[in-house]
């Protein structure tokens, strides 16, 4: 096997210096009521092609975009990727490296996610990012571990317009905890209703999602204040498309305390949901207290500027069940891939190609208002919205897909009040052309 | 060369990405929704290619050279598996897909379910954890699941001083309070330590098995039994499966739960970090515990399955780190029962090692080792040089560094992990290496003080960025 | 456009240094009846994602594998590649070097070409291989041209059994040149035929191909004695399979004095026909003669060793009119897939995978006869060979390529007297199964 | 670190590639005709790859840094390119393929050809040539099949002293005499010193323009008629053609044949010296002698045509570097009409740097510069620090050296070309490199002598190395 380099010479010189008769009695000292007596069940190992073969086969049964044009987003998007991107991310010193832990030979990681962390606090208006969780859902579950640590209450609230799986991983990290979990009702423009805010009693922290998985834009900004009539309360905002603060106010200045959400959609594939992307924020007092890994700027004996991981004392391999969170890695190379597709869009950029998904978007919104689908929110959205279809749209939906057409997300699993609405999602990807075909068959 | 920070280079209205033609006209946004936009640095594409070809330049990974790096498993990450992870089908697919739209994804994660359930002899997995450590916490959920089902609250968990620092702290967000076990005089944990600290008020026990010193916890078989008679469970810790594919069967040593860490028995890139991936594999009996949603076979179709009430609920959005997953699973069909050929190795080249070098360095557990080996610095301590030093003068070599000062259960540790992936050649140059440093210690211990001298920058002052931190320019 | 970095205030600096009013300015000094007035006629810019789907649908018509089975040789091979080749292949340091020049910051390039020249040393059994040439056909013109160097006569022959095309290149690259090329026949086994060698004169050079054209493995051995029964005479092999040298004496154990032919079966995509890979090698005492660039191994100041370009004295940049050749870089990238693909493959690798080519295609053979289709030639052949089909097989043929297969290439254009023949190959990407459907198809 | 030649790594029977199964029996074959097979190292997967990773990593690329290699034209290669290229059905197309399975190849050679035509404004293209110096080649089989058509076998060709070498080679390949012309005290050919040697036993001139000197050819239609009027031909070397897109028709001009070099103009990957693609485009009137296939359209259809018996023949076994054509014609529709923009800002970026260098460096012919300048030494000969070393010391500072000692008509000569992928911020560097070294020249010349410090080897004995030559491991 190609990836196993000993010969049979190898081996036995190894084995005579170890003093072993052969490869088994290596294992001579595990009790023998331990060792295992069958081999494993698995299949004859493939040559490289086999495996191509395979692999191509499988995927080929696969729904995916250029063949299907797919009107979905609800926290996955399609963007496009630039080649440099990829080719840049196959470059085996950033691919192959383990955490950064030796950090002279490893300053290539250490100064890419220093500048993804500086780029992150650009994008969200925050005073320190770390260099990533595991994606959206999680990074909001430990903001709001965090908001409990921070202010040693013992409730949040989050609400009902944040994406439903980020709420469930919420949940399933608050069960075992005996801290409460609210749920902030969704207005009729399809916002957050925090009218009952007050009434709620000390919260720890309260959680919106902008845009959130209606695609609605929050008003952050009152949002913040009614939040912080209690000053002790944390303001979280989550996020499923960064992209959508190349255009909007972003959370900082908003007032939020902690920012989080997924970064898919900068320069990382969809690949059926992960590996995404946690990005997340916070402002400089709670530095200390935040989750996940931090990487310093400091210099080096002969005074040079180098790059550290550092406030390792609040993690768990140096405070073990004290650290801030069980979280030891980070989405090292999603965060790379993200860094880079920041640095190639820049400023200019992003704000045109922000401007773009919202206005594909909203062309398709006006084209299905025209065509007598509205959407029961008001709210101005981003890149997604809700559109209410008739009945029978669901058979309308499921003969698109012979067409190649993923019409949006059925909302009648996540929101029973909404089961006669679909999400419909427009990024960049998907043209005039296609949207207008897509009316086309929806108006039929 | 220096390569100076992004925002250092570039101007304003330079163009770095290709942006699709504009063919629909600008929508009004509202005044107050609207922001300016981040200040990010414009750039070319030629701009953005040498910035990350340069920062690349300064990083060490395996393709670089053997990277000892003990605990971590740092194999060769096979290019085939970045072909599979890129083709057009599984990188574009999105992960609400009708099942219709997404039978090849499911198939894959259901098979590779079958495959780790086979190798860690626990049938029962979910793929959902995006990495070892929220493997761990899963684990923890399903501890308290269980037992909450049979209507108890238990609230601590024994975790022996050998574990990895995720242990303790997965516990305890779980809520959970650590209770820690001593290890015995031979490196292993002693079953009267287990049996004097488990009581019906603790959950369960996490073992590292082979544990932090690479060594295989002989006792497992009583250790659980103890744990099981008082109503617990016992979680494995598999960061060290690597040492054990088609050696031992964890479910009929009496492990009822496991996480896998695929970047490192299954050969996906570390990345820098990560993403990894964390699966979870249990016993029958804890199955329905496992996240959902789940993957199924139904007939000839596979399914998601949300409806399993006992479920701890969901740890990742979506199903986890689909295209690592993809990446183990390519390797697990490039080596089928090679597997077990890959542990005889890695366990080969650590206790290969461990003879050559135990005349130069110390060793404190001087018995047949696993997958790697640890060493301390106390003969070279004499001379003024410690563990630190040693590790930088590997890089001046050509080396990476092993983990060092882990365990911490040993003073000084060098905590040395070969993989299977490594020559004969290569582990001699290593050894080689290790000897001249040792020599070294004895003739100039100011030379090793004085390394690294040929990376970037030499040693950084990580207490000063720590003091003052500095985290965004 | 993202490769072009100035902006609209870079440009009006520089232009100030500079002293022009405009970018157009910048050309005054050239006279104005050189001045293009008219703009260039060309299509609108593609945005990056334009251009990947108008490739995607060109390449889409093409008739490539794994779509089709491509049962074709006949001087281009599918042979697997394997991914390490591609990823190493991309790594800038070696793709967007040029030309060692330099070669303190090139020593990449130079090691790893100086190890494609041992490795085809060693392949072809000869003393010293140049760092390539452009490929197989001019390859072959080159070495014909430096056997008129060499002995100062000036007339060649070249085997009928040689590429067609590379005959045709020959013929194109002597055309002005005063010197003669005469055909040698080919013999009833398909070899061939050397018994009029000594009426045609003084001859400068002799070329073979083994395997041929037709498949046909040539008894170099016994060519080698009959061919150097004229001292002065030199004797040329050419090949189109270099893999066939995993398993066949080599060229240098049967007295060739030079050997060149198309590598692109080590690891270079088939890609159309090009790029391929020009390999030359000859015997020591040739080295000046020459043409295409070496490396040469030597040491630096400090006496370490390092690799340069040498013997450039044989060059145009230096000997300009007078040089071995007006070639003046290599197939550099080409070259260092090869490298890599050898390495890979190994001696043991190189030994099986060669047999697994002509076992397969010995398989075709035999399957075929059996169907009644046999081969005109009697000579053994590697992983390509002659049949003979009944009339009416075009129209099998052309009802074959419906079934995505491309059963062989018909001889017709290229030998008349083999005009109801067809050349069929087959490589380690063709299975048994795949043998036997086409086997099956043909013999319906 | 140093890295072993492959042949001193490895162990026998070690496996770097997948084999396929056998599935068939073995063949016998005759004892006489079979070999032992070649003395290959047995390499690993890793050990290869990691071999190449180290060795890339001593090579400078145009990711690297700026490589100012003058007449070489190193802009930035595009990654989009690379991905073209690799599409299956370009990368695994056989060249034979009936017409039916091949329209996309040969649609995009139908259009690239008709691309090349109107930058050049010389309609009519073949792309078979494998590289500008066969491009050459292929025009002057022209020029003599033209010649012979009229029932002439003309015997010289006139070719400036500001050509490069590969222009008289490829003359005398082609059985010319190359005959030399002086250019004038202003760097550029003199219409008097052309007529004086323009004979009707002359085929042609040869001319690069812009010049080797980086200046336009000012008299070039002066020349070009004295040519024409003796019944000769002028054939452009396009090298330079990256100064003049959308700037010059060389067609309107007088010139009857000029070959592009792609790697240059086209961005395609210089590949550590190949491999190129020399497309020659000619006047409708040389259509005839164009090599066969053609590529032609024929109603909807794109087929290859060979009936031209007036064609030189052919000059590669099929069509020319296919992929490289590929990545030409990926890089032309990128840009679009912006190809005028990338000469400008090329020629831009060579004159600003030779308004900002000419206060350090002597600056031979001091007037507007296309694409690159030319200066000299002459200014440190005087504290003996010369073109070499003032190379090797920019090295030292991350960049590419220029050209160095060509053209051969400037003495020391220091040959800088930009290309328009270098940002203002990098060519301001870059001056600035080149005036720290102007200084060191007076206050440090043994530091110029010394360098290079930093690269993997210093200078490099070329003279031992072509004295006793080793070829070979």
């Amino acid at each position: 096997m190609r990836y196993l380099p000993h010969t049979e010479e190898d081996i036995q010189q190894m084995l005579q210096v170890v003093g072993a008769t052969d490869l088994e009695a290596l294992f001579s000292s595990i009790p023998d009521d331990c060792r295992r007596k069958d081999e494993m069940n698995l299949p004859e190992p493939l040559t490289e092609w086999e495996l191509n073969g395979h692999m191509d086969c499988m995927a080929a049964s696969m729904g995916a975009p250029p063949f299907y044009k797919v009107f979905m987003g609800a926290g996955s998007y399609h963007h496009y990727i630039p080649e440099i991107t990829r080719q840049l991310l196959l470059r085996s010193e950033f691919f192959t490296a383990y955490t950064p832990y030796q950090p002279e030979i490893s300053q290539g990681t250490l100064q890419t996610i220093y500048e993804y962390q500086t780029l992150v606090c650009r994008l969200l208006g925050m005073d320190v990012a770390n260099a990533s969780m595991y994606d959206g859902a999680s990074g909001l579950a430990e903001a709001l571990l965090m908001t409990i640590r921070a202010t040693r209450r013992k409730k949040v609230a989050v609400s009902r317009a944040v994406h439903p799986m980020y709420r469930k991983v919420v949940e399933t990290y608050f069960a075992p905890t005996g801290f409460e979990v609210v749920e902030l009702p969704v207005g009729a423009d399809g916002r957050t209703d925090l009218s009952g805010l007050s009434d709620l009693g000390e919260l720890a922290g309260v959680a919106l999602q902008s845009p959130n998985f209606f695609g609605c834009i929050e008003d952050l900004e009152t949002a913040g204040k009614v939040i912080h009539a209690d000053k002790k309360t944390l303001f979280v905002t989550a996020f499923s498309e960064p992209l959508a603060y190349g255009l909007l106010k972003s959370p900082g200045a908003c007032g939020a305390d902690i920012a989080c959400g997924e970064g898919q959609s900068f320069g990382i594939p969809q690949s059926f949901g992960g590996p995404g992307l946690g990005m997340f924020a916070a402002n400089q007092k709670y530095v200390r207290t935040m989750p996940g890994r931090l990487i310093g700027k400091t210099t080096d004996r002969d005074g040079k500027t180098g790059f550290v991981l550092t406030l390792a004392t609040r993690e768990q391999h140096i405070r073990r069940e004290k650290a801030t969170s069980n979280i030891c890695s980070n989405q090292g190379l999603c965060a790379t891939a993200a860094t880079m597709y920041m640095a190639s869009l820049g400023g200019t950029g992003i704000r045109e190609l922000s401007r773009l998904n919202r206005d594909r978007a909203e062309y398709l919104k006006a084209s299905l208002a025209k065509a007598g689908h509205t959407s029961p929110f008001s709210a101005p959205t981003f890149n997604e919205f809700v559109v209410r279809f008739p009945d029978g749209f669901a058979d309308t939906w499921q003969a698109l897909l012979e067409k190649k057409i993923v019409a949006g997300l059925h909302l009648a699993p996540y929101y029973p009040e909404l089961s006669d609405c679909w999400l419909m999602c427009v990024t960049e990807t998907i043209s005039k052309t296609a949207i207008d075909a897509l009316v086309k068959e929806v108006a039929k | 060369f220096n390569e100076p920070l992004l925002w250092e280079k570039g101007s304003p209205g330079r163009k770095g990405l290709s942006l699709p033609r504009r063919d629909v006209e600008e929508a009004p946004l509202d005044d107050a929704l609207a922001g300016d936009g981040p200040d990010f640095p414009d750039l070319s594409e030629l701009d953005v290619v040498r910035h990350f070809t340069k920062l690349s330049q300064w990083n060490f990974g395996v393709d670089s050279g053997m990277y000892p790096l003990g605990s971590c498993t740092m194999k060769y990450n096979p290019k085939t598996n970045e072909r599979q992870a890129s083709i057009p089908g599984f990188a574009g697919a999105h992960p609400l897909l009708p099942e219709s739209l997404s039978q090849g994804a499911l198939e894959l994660m259901h098979d590779l379910q079958g495959y780790l359930g086979e190798i860690t002899g626990l049938p029962a997995v979910t793929l959902q954890p995006a990495a070892g450590s929220q493997g761990e916490l899963t684990g923890m959920l399903i501890f308290a699941a269980y037992h909450k089902n049979k209507g108890q609250q238990r609230t601590k968990v024994l975790i022996p001083d050998t574990a990895h620092g995720t242990n303790p702290a997965s516990a305890a967000l779980c809520g959970f309070k650590a209770v820690g076990v001593k290890s015995g005089p031979e490196g292993i944990l002693l079953p009267e330590s287990v049996a004097e600290l488990m009581d019906e008020d603790t959950a369960g026990i996490m073992i590292t098995n082979p544990n932090t010193l690479g060594l295989f916890e002989d006792n497992i078989r009583q250790v659980a039994d103890i744990v099981h008679q008082k109503g617990g469970l016992v979680y494995g810790d598999g960061a060290n499966m690597n040492a054990a594919m088609g050696i031992v069967n964890f479910g009929d040593i009496g492990v009822d739960v496991m996480h896998l860490n695929l970047h490192k028995t299954m050969s996906t890139p570390h990345g820098g970090g990560g993403p990894g991936a964390g699966p979870v594999c249990v016993t029958p009996e804890l199955d329905p515990f496992l996240p959902v949603p789940r993957v199924v076979k139904d007939g000839k179709v596979y399914r998601l399955v949300e409806d399993y009430p006992l479920s701890v609920g969901k740890v990742h959005a979506f199903y986890g780190n689909f295209s690592i997953l993809l990446r183990a699973y390519s390797y697990i069909l490039s080596l089928g029962k090679d597997l077990k050929t890959a542990s005889q190795y890695a366990v080969l080249n650590a206790n290969y090692i461990k003879e050559k070098l135990k005349s130069h360095y110390h060793l404190p557990y001087d018995r047949p080792c696993m997958h790697e080996c640890v060493f301390t610095d106390k003969h070279q301590q004499e001379h003024h040089v410690a563990t630190l030093d040693i590790a930088k003068r590997l890089m001046d070599h050509g080396f990476h560094p092993p983990t060092i000062y882990f365990p911490l259960v040993v003073s000084g540790a060098i905590m040395i992990e070969p993989t299977e992936s490594e020559s004969k050649e290569t582990l001699d140059q290593f050894i080689d290496a290790m000897g001249q440093i040792a020599r070294e210690a004895l003739e100039c211990p100011e030379c090793l003080h004085e390394s690294p001298q040929f990376p970037k920058v030499r040693r950084l002052d990580e207490t000063a960025a720590a003091r003052n931190p500095c985290l965004k320019g």
